[in-house]
């Protein structure tokens, strides 16, 4: 395996809260342009992966790379995302009290600084990407809403659109279709593998229709290492694995 | 050209309390020094005091929102900033009493003198100089803040455990100044002071123009705080408000906007206390004092927090009630304030500018609804307010 | 201090020959007493002074009474004859007795007499002549409070009081004592470099404060005694520096006790519950009123309860504020939920209200709370001072803690409490009706304060504005603990008044409690979330 | 849920509130004389001041009983400054500016005085204020009414060496002006009497104190030395009672360490069980129980006002009596309200105070006093074991500080000077 090919490393990690193991020597490997669907039990770590991926919580030991030469255990969130990883929450999180447009433009890629900010002005370019997303995101009608208007799938792809907004070389989604219609399950899945042609992306879901739909490796964790890995046919044969998951 | 820059960064409500602050600045100190004292428009020298303290006070609750209705910082402890200002005021105004204090020492203030100081402190030098002591107005306040900030912000207190700790700040200070040994005057404080800038403090003219310059001051906060909500940043700051972790998964540096409000905010309440200072005649630790802190976060609550407006209608219209209640009904006026607080959390709990935005909403949904049947109004409205972010979680 | 060296002097002689005065002089004695007893009444402390000394002159068993009866200022006399009588009020006159034979006399009305004033001074020499007198007594406390008062005065002229008191006394106690007031007394006589040595080995034998005092002012003496002397304070002191660090702690866990017993019921309302609640102090000062209500009723309609006068404020405390408690959350707190920050303006609210409710009933003034007996007072440990209501409250605020803990752990409703606070939708779905239980909850919470006001009213003034005090410091200890952890407010309440307790001998207390400020603000810096913060992924938002 | 309430209450309270934007109109003040009444009635300091707004109604209502002053009845302007200073000076201007009242009688603590001074002097108004306080100040618009340090503290430290023979000295005070100036001035004075320097031990705490524990245990350490020590104590308000629970029950009694305080009265001590203290001591110019016809009769007359025989009175109240009755005679010799003309008048006014004696308002707006001290009773009470033999001046400038040795004040003309120098032979700072 070629070091410029591996995107995302993870080797030995372990992480413990008051005594509770809740990932314990997991590695993990994502190729650049891959995607990836994360299945498996609840407390199996899935969530927690994501946090020490992010920055959110520091492991207790082993090593978390990104692209081949950055250490993600030195960065903090706001870092990391600058990095290029992005991160959907399994709770749609936007900013309910802005307009659907104005959540991309926080979200667009851009300088971060308090005092860019302060003295910001969007650009044609700006404003013609963030027309590109809304399209994307099917919600080029409903720009001026409050985002709290918003339905609970809408709010799904308001964040996916954000994350777009921000142009990362790698996305975590958690759940994405978590309280979704089967329509708007199907239409994210499709969301979701346009998206992977030009980034990789992490899947965390329990849906295993929708698992099946986006077509692509699986990583079966449990107890916060990994059980399985493989296609979804291999991962749902494995014995282990219909054991601690699926069988029940 | 600046009209149309103006309008662009402020909206219209803020415009229009610009405008009646510049108006007030100049009519009222107009109305009291040139109508004689029979005319019925004519503003008495006691109500011009009152009503620039009370401007003072509705100046640090535009402050005191900044940071907790655009940030969701809640400070149970801005009064310190605020008493901050005043005391590097007071201090000016102690300096140049000069040689007409009881003493007639030509530098040390007379509690120094009867408490046998030997010499000015370190920190009393340059505040002979109004320029370094309104430097220091905003410097004081705004350094404490800085630093207070960086600390807490970096290590991500929040909710609750901020609010408790900036008590904690203004605790301490209030213990710190109440101690003769820091060379503030101790309880007494600072006071007997005689001319800012050459003109005599208790003289009308002076009056009306410090009342001028706090109009005009707190039309400026109005204008800043609708530039910084307004721009890119005042969006940052809403996220921050409604979702931190958002913003911080989307690569904002959460502490360092943070700080930046937090700062600004803490300048604004110290100018407050600047203008306060003189206008009052007296600072003293009282105003450390934590009770006083929550009674800012009451005028922006009774307001409407998160409008900029709000709050000064808030700071008015409470300080107001407490003079007219302990007058009015000096031995059950508590009931009465009390009642005030409960009755606007519970029934107004977007205040006094909330009830009137909601008020239009519905009005607008109504009409929406007439035009077609669609429930939910898809009209962005500034005056919507949110639910609690999960401040104490 | 002259009146001291004659008086003993006489005291001397009087001992000697005291049992063989008997009751045959007692009639004779009478006519001889009458006019000094005439003479207490004089118009200035010194002719009161002289006219005890002369009375202990007398020799006359009776006059150890008729001093007590002085000391305690139970001697009037009337303004037109001055006449001494034996005074007890009694409604607007004085139920008056002789004070020689104690026969009954005609009550006098107050504005016809006058008390024979004592002071400080008097009131010592009458200790002092006291003490020369009942040495001998029947009355191991007398004999004991007799030893005391000679320790006090270190009289030289009692010595041979002494001599034959110790060779007389059968309890260890007492009789160390006496040996201890005894080598005082030699310390402050003329005797001799070894016999004063030899006392200054019995008296650092002894309670060192005390022997500390004694031995200060030889230190300057030059000689062996002023060694000896020099040798024994320096032992006194060292091991004065070990207890004072032992005090500095067992004081530091009674303030501590105090802010846990303050904070305990703010732990839950805003610790569990998440209500910022500003009207906690005024909770713990409505169980201090309840208090004062219930001695008020003890006092007027059953005296001979009021050593329990605790015990049933306990109760009643927990229920008039629970019920408050239960009021506020009805009629206001319920409305709020999920609006945390919200609920601190309505709370401050209603604290305003309460206090200015409780300013009108009562008055603005403090009103008195008494100490049962079995708060009274205080007992050495070692040479540590502690008193009782102090270490009472120890020991109370540590039961309401164990308590409180075994009802949240243990009981049904603190099940559903807990249930109702970690997940309400749930908790409401499995048939828990959870407006019930907020209210309960809430309850327990101001009921936990109000008992925590029946123990502050034994140490702090009682007035409207107790709660005050106490609300900062209640938060810094919740807040510190860590929101929501029992523990944490228990650990933090500890802590907090140790760490005050260390720095208050050499930064003083105002410097002292700033110090202490600071330390929370940069703690929580370090621990965002208190000392006892929940660990988890909690994954907010 | 809240809909229809919400809408409901809201205007109701908006309404309230617009209404409330009249400001109470000042009635024709032509039958009566105004006065004005500033004691905070809520707050901290609502525990001491409330007693003196009940004091000064009463004594209204006696004056108007007599006939009230210059033919007219006297009109009590009650406000309630909360405790909160800058409300003092919000509250003295409205009482002078809006209810034109012809004189203020308030202010307990020094901050509050200090507050409301300039606002005094800016509308030459008058301000009686009874309590005792650190003294180094003299206005022309205020009236002093009670105790400067010398006519308390010196006589009670006097007292405490001649008469037991103390020659250690534990100061003890909160840390604000009053306790630091009254132990400057005390500590210069021991001095000056041959006391050294670590015969002296002065401690300070925080306002509210509560935990009493140490400090106790310092002072009886202190105590141990053989040397008979005294606890001089400025303590303030709410700190006290713990303070005298925690001596009472480490056993601290007043023939081993008394303890005298300048700020504990009847009213403090009514929160407490006196019978562990009885002997400690207070100075004071009066005493409830002071034995005086005048004082008999105020005390009647109090209960009967109050229908209440078991409030006490106290000496701030006597010091309210005596400003009270000071201004009434001031007025009707100057048969006029105005302030200029009372305050000529009222220097060299005397009237008799509640112990016997007559007060007098001296030149330098301070008054005559008797310095009584007395220990505490097992009733709550203080017998009284000394008094002065005459009456003490008060002295505004104190001859124990450096800076203020030099200074004098009289408000007679032609010198009508509150600071005038006497080396220099100037008066010192601006005067109006």
């Amino acid at each position: 395996m070629k070091a410029q090919d591996t995107l995302l490393y993870l080797d030995g990690v372990s992480v413990s809260f008051d005594g509770f193991r809740a990932i314990n020597n997991l590695s993990l490997v994502l190729q650049a342009g891959e995607m990836r669907a994360i299945i498996g039990p609840n407390g199996a770590g899935k969530t927690t992966m994501m946090d020490i991926i992010t920055g959110k919580t520091r492991p207790d030991c082993g090593e978390v790379n990104f692209n081949g030469e950055v250490d993600l255990t030195k960065h903090d969130e706001a870092e990391i995302a600058l990095l290029g990883i992005g991160r959907k929450f399994q709770k749609p999180t936007v900013f309910e009290s802005h307009t659907v447009e104005d959540n991309l433009v926080l979200a667009l890629s851009g300088p971060r600084s308090a005092f860019s900010a302060l003295f910001h002005r969007q650009s044609a370019n700006e404003a013609e990407r963030i027309e590109d997303i809304l399209y994307t995101i099917r919600l080029n009608g409903k720009r001026d809403w409050l985002a709290a208007n918003l339905s609970h799938g809408q709010k799904q792809w308001l964040e996916i659109g954000m994350l777009l907004a921000q142009d990362p070389k790698l996305l975590l989604v958690d759940e994405p279709v978590a309280g979704m219609t089967d329509a708007e399950t199907a239409e994210t899945a499709k969301l979701l593998r346009e998206i992977a042609k030009t980034r990789s992306v992490l899947v965390v879901e329990h849906d295993m229709h929708f698992v099946r739909e986006l077509d692509v490796k699986v990583t079966c964790l449990h107890e916060g290492s990994v059980l399985a890995e493989g296609s979804l046919d291999f991962v749902s044969n494995d014995q282990r694995v219909i054991e601690v998951y699926l069988g029940r | 050209m600046i009209t149309q820059w103006f309008f662009t960064h402020v909206d219209r409500r803020g415009g229009v309390a610009i405008a009646l602050l510049v108006a007030i600045a100049f009519l009222v100190p107009l109305s009291n020094l040139l109508l004689p004292e029979s005319s019925p428009l004519h503003i008495p020298t006691y109500l011009v005091s009152l009503i620039g303290k009370y401007l003072t006070y509705a100046l640090l609750a535009v402050a005191l929102d900044l940071v907790w209705g655009f940030c969701g910082i809640l400070s149970l402890g801005h009064g310190a900033f605020f008493a901050l200002g005043g005391y590097a005021m007071g201090m000016y105004l102690m300096r140049q009493i000069g040689p007409r204090g009881v003493y007639a020492d030509p530098v040390l203030p007379d509690f120094m003198v009867f408490l046998n100081w030997k010499e000015l402190p370190w920190f009393w030098y340059g505040f002979d100089n109004f320029w370094f002591a309104a430097l220091m107005v905003v410097l004081v306040p705004g350094v404490l803040a800085f630093g207070f900030g960086w600390l807490a912000f970096r290590s991500r207190v929040t909710g609750v455990y901020l609010s408790i700790i900036t008590q904690a700040l203004t605790y301490a200070l209030l213990l710190a100044f109440f101690r003769n040994d820091m060379g503030f005057g101790g309880n007494n404080g600072l006071t007997d002071f005689k001319d800012i800038l050459g003109f005599n403090v208790q003289a009308g003219s002076t009056r009306s123009i410090l009342f001028a310059a706090t109009a005009l001051f707190l039309a400026l906060a109005v204008f800043v705080s609708s530039f910084i909500i307004r721009s890119k940043l005042g969006k940052v700051l809403v996220g921050v408000r409604d979702a931190e972790n958002r913003m911080r998964f989307l690569g904002y540096r959460v502490d360092r906007y943070k700080l930046f409000v937090w700062t600004i905010s803490a300048m604004m309440a110290g100018i407050a206390g600047a203008l306060y200072v003189p206008q009052v005649g007296i600072i003293n630790p009282s105003e450390f004092e934590p009770a006083n802190s929550i009674e800012a976060v009451i005028w922006v609550a009774v307001g409407g927090r998160g409008t900029i407006v709000g709050p000064i209608i808030g700071a008015v219209l409470v300080n107001f009630g407490k003079t007219y209640f302990t007058a009015a009904f000096p031995e059950i006026w508590l009931f009465a304030l009390g009642a005030l607080f409960i009755v606007v959390t519970l029934f107004l709990p977007k205040g006094i500018l909330g009830l009137y935005g909601s008020w239009r909403t519905r009005l607008a949904d109504r009409a929406a609804q007439k035009r077609d049947s669609t429930s939910q109004s898809p009209v962005a409205n500034e005056n919507v307010q949110l639910t609690e972010p999960q401040a104490a979680e | 201090m002259q009146l001291n060296r004659s008086l003993s002097v006489l005291l001397l002689m009087l001992g000697l020959c005291f049992h063989a005065a008997g009751a045959s002089a007692q009639s004779s004695g009478d006519e001889k007493l009458r006019p000094l007893i005439q003479a207490l009444a004089g118009d200035n402390f010194d002719d009161t002074t002289k006219a005890v000394s002369d009375l202990v002159r007398t020799g006359d068993p009776r006059v150890s009474m008729i001093l007590n009866a002085l000391g305690a200022g139970d001697l009037y006399v009337t303004k037109a004859d001055q006449t001494v009588f034996l005074g007890k009020r009694e409604g607007a006159d004085y139920a008056a007795s002789d004070p020689l034979t104690g026969a009954k006399l005609d009550p006098v009305p107050r504005s016809a007499a006058e008390k024979i004033k004592v002071n400080n001074r008097l009131r010592r020499d009458i200790a002092a002549a006291i003490g020369g007198l009942t040495l001998m007594s029947d009355d191991i406390a007398e004999r004991r409070s007799a030893a005391e008062a000679i320790l006090k005065t270190r009289d030289p002229g009692s010595i041979p009081l002494l001599d034959q008191a110790i060779a007389a006394e059968k309890d260890a106690g007492v009789k160390a004592l006496m040996q201890q007031a005894k080598a005082a007394a030699v310390l402050n006589s003329e005797a001799t470099d070894e016999v004063k040595v030899a006392a200054i080995a019995e008296v650092s034998a002894g309670n060192s404060r005390d022997a500390l005092g004694l031995l200060t002012p030889l230190e300057s003496v030059g000689g062996p005694v002023g060694e000896a002397a020099k040798a024994a304070i320096a032992s006194i002191n060292s091991k004065l520096a070990l207890w004072n660090g032992i005090q500095n702690i067992v004081y530091g866990l009674s303030l501590g006790s105090v802010l846990l017993l303050a904070a305990i019921g703010l732990a839950i309302t805003f610790g569990v519950m998440g209500v910022i609640n500003m009207a906690h102090g005024e909770m713990v000062m409505i169980g201090a009123y309840t208090t004062f209500v219930v001695q008020q009723i003890i006092r007027t309609s059953a005296p001979g309860l009021f050593d329990y006068s605790l015990l049933i404020a306990l109760p009643a405390a927990f229920l008039v504020s629970g019920a408050v408690g239960v009021v506020i959350e009805r009629g206001v707190i319920r409305f709020l939920y999920g609006r945390p920050l919200e609920t601190l303006l309505a709370t401050w609210g209603i604290s305003l209200v309460l206090q200015q409710a409780i300013r009108s009933w009562f008055g603005a003034s403090n009103v008195q709370v008494g100490n049962p007996s079995w708060m009274a007072g205080s007992f050495d440990l070692g040479l540590l001072t502690l008193t009782w209501s102090r270490l009472w409250i120890i020991v109370f605020s540590l039961s309401v803690f164990a308590i409180l803990q075994l009802v949240l752990k243990k009981t049904m409703l603190g099940l559903r409490m807990r249930a109702v606070t970690q997940n309400r939708r749930m908790a409401s779905s499995m048939g828990i009706r959870t407006p019930w239980v907020d209210a309960l909850t809430f309850g327990l919470g101001s009921g936990i304060a109000g008992i925590a006001g029946v123990a502050l009213s034994q140490i702090d003034n009682v007035s409207p504005n107790l709660g005050q005090g106490y609300i900062i410091d209640s938060f810094m200890v919740v807040v510190f603990g860590g929101v929501g952890n029992l523990w944490g407010t228990l650990v933090g309440a500890m802590s907090l008044g140790i760490a005050n307790k260390f720095l208050e001998p050499f930064a003083g207390a105002v410097l002292g409690k700033i110090v202490v400020l600071v330390l929370i603000i940069l703690f929580i810096q370090k621990r965002p979330r208190g000392l006892f913060a929940l660990k988890g992924r909690a994954i907010e938002a | 849920m809240f809909n229809l309430p919400a809408r409901f209450i809201g205007t109701l309270t908006a309404a309230a509130m617009g209404a409330s934007l009249a400001l109470p109109p000042a009635k024709a003040a032509d039958d009566t004389i105004k006065v004005g009444i500033l004691h905070s009635l809520s707050g901290t300091m609502a525990i001491s001041e409330t007693t003196l707004k009940d004091t000064m109604l009463f004594l209204i209502d006696e004056q108007n009983k007599k006939g009230g002053v210059l033919g007219k009845k006297l009109e009590a302007v009650v406000v309630d400054p909360a405790s909160d200073w800058p409300l003092f000076a919000e509250k003295a201007r409205q009482l002078i500016e809006q209810d034109k009242v012809a004189a203020v009688f308030g202010c307990w603590t020094s901050s509050s005085r200090k507050s409301v001074l300039p606002v005094f002097e800016e509308l030459n108004s008058m301000l009686f204020y009874p309590v005792q306080y650190e003294g180094e100040e003299s206005s022309r618009n205020v009236f002093y009414t009670g105790a400067a340090p010398n006519q308390q503290a010196i006589p009670a430290v006097d007292y405490l060496a001649k008469e037991e023979g103390v020659e250690r000295w534990v100061l003890a005070g909160t840390d604000y002006v009053y306790p630091q100036t009254t132990n400057k001035i005390l500590k210069a004075y021991l001095n000056a009497k041959g006391v050294k320097d670590e015969d002296i031990m002065i401690n300070y705490t925080p306002f509210g104190q509560s935990d009493w524990q140490t400090i106790v245990s310092d002072i009886k350490k202190f105590g141990s030395t053989g040397k008979k020590t005294a606890v001089v104590s400025t303590i303030n308000g709410d700190a006290n009672v713990p303070f005298y629970k925690e001596l009472a029950n480490q056993g601290i009694k007043a023939e081993d360490i008394p303890v005298v305080a300048f700020s504990v009265g009847e009213e403090e001590l009514a929160g407490l069980d006196t019978k562990p203290l009885v002997g400690h001591l207070a100075a004071w110019n009066y005493f409830q129980s002071v034995d005086a016809d005048a004082n008999a009769e105020f005390i009647k007359e109090w209960h009967a006002y109050t229908k209440n025989d078991k409030r006490v009175t106290n000496d701030p109240m006597e010091a309210t009596y005596i400003g009270f009755n000071m201004w009434v005679k001031a007025v009707e010799a100057a048969g006029t309200t105005d302030s200029n003309a009372v305050i000529d008048t009222i220097v060299g006014t005397s009237v008799p105070n509640l112990s016997g004696g007559y007060a007098t308002m001296m030149p330098n707006h301070h008054i005559t006093k008797p310095v009584l001290i007395g220990e505490v009773q097992d009733d709550g009470q203080f017998d009284i074991v000394y008094q002065t033999p005459g009456l003490v001046v008060g002295d505004e400038w104190s001859d124990y500080l450096p800076g203020s040795k030099e200074l004098i004040s009289d408000w007679r003309k032609p010198m009508s000077c509150g600071n005038f120098n006497i080396a220099s032979g100037k008066c010192g700072g601006v005067t109006n």
